[in-house]
């Protein structure tokens, strides 16, 4: 992981003023251009400090230090789940894994959200459908269960830029899309070795 | 080519069907549902009902090349093709397209006439993966094809 | 805008191809409009095909077939110049009628 | 009747091509099977007949409408967009332009014209949709090239930068999140790297396009409105000046590229 936030910051250094400088037109401009539409309301428009520093466009120059404090802010803010388990149910993980719904102003707020996992990775290898944004997870339960890697999958889970600032990711636990359960049972369809995750290609 | 004639419809019935159908021009809809529409395989939920609906339980037949994807980009618009080898298999008269599991599996019945080739390319929806049929009907029997689709899911998800 | 017919005929050796794509929704009565009502059904039951005045085709649908048709085929015979004329009607009564000449 | 060039439309509509993005060849038999039969020609036709039709309390056509290149001048007109008009001192993408035109020109009501810009679940068609479908296919084979000699020009492309890369919602998503890398698929959709001129040239050049997934002719403006649905944002208005931003931003970075469209998609 930080070889991944150092290649970053060698990439763009020196200051973040150049590029908010607009910010505040930018903020009047979409308040003008959006209208809330059922649970897609104009309060998502508006930008926490991960969406801000994020939000550069590439080449842009992102201060250094910027990104480690936020990196270690995000990090610490990481809730593991309360009662030390991690693995719940491959199944159900699958289900999430493979759902694209949830928090568009056309969804029904009362079903649950989905994790959307295919749309960026491939997972199982019976699945062809899958997206490519995101590095294959195919197999990933290979990296065992020991106490690190769980901790380690579930702060990716959780929170992306706990490791990655700037990660296209979202931030499932982090920002709610998944509850704890979902996030365990996206554990398990990952980790667990009778998952669809971990058979081989035929 | 006079012998065409002689099997599957006989010449006067297409004749017959040909003076009906014209007709139906001039007077759309309720002429040409009551002489051909197979009203209740349409109307049949299952696969087996549908092909029940339309005749005798059909054989394979290496005669019908049956083409559609084996991975359609969407389920609304799956493209297929029927043809058949009038050598191997003479005297078709109908075809028909059935999808295993959307809610009416009879997609679509063709009626031929001997003068036509017996190839139709057609586009239909497929709810989900699932075997699609294509049933002829040839001197009173039904023969068939069939293949997997695989319907992927699109874009962002959803 | 529904009824409007595109055929295209092309003689080919001894057959005549014929290609035509049809303007009609073809829905199937199963999906909702946004505000959660359902859309009612609409689609092409009978379509036929003509080579001059004889029939070469005709076609009986569900509504499987999907939103603005496509219909291909073949006849034996057929000259440049001959008319080809594909007319439909669908479940509300709508109907819908174009032709063109083989070339 | 002066500029219906039937003929033309007929022509072009079953030329119309098949502009399916590059991915890995999982759908190349599909794509041979479905052939370059393009239901868009039905929409090209629609939306010629609605610019020579008469309508609103003025009872008059379209045809004084000035898209950039003089009152009524169809031909090339779509891949100037979006400009700069003095007329409304403001930078106007077609769809901006159509509606300003439609309540000045045929005394039209703004909000009756606004009301439903694209089409909903069950709908077969918007007037806006046919008149863009109708105009793009106008400029078919014509090189991109987007007015940038105004300075509001030059800003909306700014703007359009700054908000392609604006991270926001629940999911953290922005344009970017998809569109600034190449070769990359969702699902199994290759997605344009919008930051570089072969992608943007590629998407841009493209749409308007018949979507085979909903049986009907999409714009630009919807395709951007549908993006932030799935971003997860509220919705974006169709000549908003966020929506005029992003496509002036896509429309320069593709400029020197080909209008292929009206094309057929997913």
């Amino acid at each position: 992981m930080k070889r991944l936030t150092a290649g970053i910051t060698i990439a763009l250094s020196a200051s973040v003023a150049t590029w908010t400088a607009a910010s505040d037109d930018i903020e009047a401009v979409l308040q003008n251009s959006f209208i809330a539409k059922n649970q897609a309301t104009m309060d998502r428009l508006e930008r926490d400090a991960v969406q801000t520093v994020c939000s550069a466009p590439r080449g842009m120059p992102l201060d250094n230090d910027t990104l480690t404090t936020l990196r270690e802010q995000r990090l610490n803010a990481v809730a593991l789940p309360a009662n030390g388990h991690y693995l719940g149910d491959w199944q159900r993980g699958a289900e999430v894994a493979g759902s694209g719904r949830g928090l568009q102003s056309n969804d029904d707020p009362t079903q649950p959200n989905g994790g959307n996992c295919y749309a960026c990775h491939q997972l199982a290898p019976d699945e062809v459908a899958y997206g490519t944004l995101g590095p294959s997870l195919m197999g990933y339960g290979a990296r065992g269960q020991s106490e690190a890697m769980l901790q380690y999958t579930w702060t990716k889970l959780w929170d992306t830029h706990a490791y990655n600032l700037c990660s296209h990711m979202p931030r499932f636990g982090a920002q709610g899309i998944l509850t704890e359960q979902q996030l365990k049972d996206v554990m398990a369809y990952l980790l667990d070795p009778a998952s669809p995750v971990n058979q081989p290609a035929e | 080519m006079t012998t065409t004639y002689s099997k599957g419809i006989s010449r006067r019935g297409w004749l017959r069907w040909t003076v009906i159908l014209s007709a139906a021009v001039a007077l759309p809809g309720r002429v040409w549902a009551a002489v051909a529409r197979p009203e209740a395989a349409f109307g049949a939920t299952a696969l087996d009902e549908a092909l029940a609906a339309l005749g005798d339980a059909p054989q394979v037949h290496e005669g019908i090349q049956f083409t559609t994807p084996d991975i359609a980009e969407n389920g609304a618009v799956v493209p297929i093709r029927v043809g058949v080898d009038a050598e191997a298999l003479p005297n078709v008269s109908k075809v028909s397209v059935l999808v295993e599991m959307n809610p009416n599996p009879l997609a679509a019945s063709f009626d031929i006439p001997p003068s036509t080739e017996v190839y139709i390319e057609t586009r239909v929806k497929v709810a989900q993966t699932c075997t699609l049929y294509a049933v002829v009907e040839a001197d009173g029997q039904l023969y068939m094809q069939s293949r997997e689709t695989k319907v992927t899911l699109g874009g962002c998800g959803g | 805008m529904a009824g409007r017919i595109k055929i295209r005929a092309q003689k080919k050796g001894n057959v005549t191809e014929v290609k035509a794509l049809m303007r009609h929704p073809m829905e199937t009565g199963m999906r909702k409009d946004q505000a959660g009502d359902p859309i009612a059904a609409h689609f092409i039951t009978e379509v036929s095909v003509f080579h001059g005045d004889q029939p070469v085709m005709q076609g009986h649908w569900g509504a499987a077939v999907s939103a603005n048709p496509f219909l291909g085929l073949r006849f034996a015979g057929g000259e440049a110049g001959d008319t080809v004329r594909v007319v439909w009607t669908d479940n509300q009564g709508g109907t819908g009628e174009g032709e063109t000449t083989i070339r | 009747m002066k500029k219906r060039n039937l003929g033309f439309t007929l022509l072009a509509a079953w030329l119309c091509a098949v502009q399916i993005a590059a991915d890995d060849g999982v759908f190349d038999q599909y794509r041979d099977l479905m052939g370059d039969d393009n239901p868009a020609v039905f929409v090209i036709d629609e939306g010629e007949e609605l610019w020579f039709s008469p309508q609103g309390p003025k009872s008059a056509t379209l045809e004084a409408c000035d898209l950039g290149l003089g009152p009524g001048e169809t031909a090339g007109a779509y891949v100037r967009f979006p400009r700069y008009f003095a007329d409304t001192d403001a930078v106007m993408d077609l769809e901006a332009r159509l509606v300003h035109c439609m309540t000045t020109i045929q005394g039209r009501d703004l909000e009756t014209v606004t009301a439903k810009p694209y089409s909903l679940r069950g709908d077969f068609g918007t007037e806006i949709e046919a008149l863009v479908t109708w105009l793009a296919a106008e400029s078919e084979g014509a090189t991109i090239a987007p007015e940038q000699t105004h300075a509001a020009e030059r800003a909306m492309y700014t703007l359009g930068e700054e908000i392609f890369f604006y991270r926001a919602g629940p999911h953290d998503f922005s344009c970017a999140t998809c569109h600034e890398q190449s070769d990359m698929r969702i699902r199994l959709q290759a997605l344009p790297d919008l930051t570089s001129h072969a992608g943007a040239a590629e998407a841009w050049g493209s749409w308007p396009a018949y979507r085979i997934s909903q049986g009907l002719v999409r714009t630009m403006g919807w395709r951007l409105r549908d993006c932030f649905r799935q971003q997860r944002w509220p919705e974006l208005q169709m000549g908003s000046e966020a929506s005029i931003a992003l496509q002036t931003y896509m429309a320069v970075n593709a400029a020197g590229g080909i209008m292929t469209g009206p094309g057929l998609k997913r």
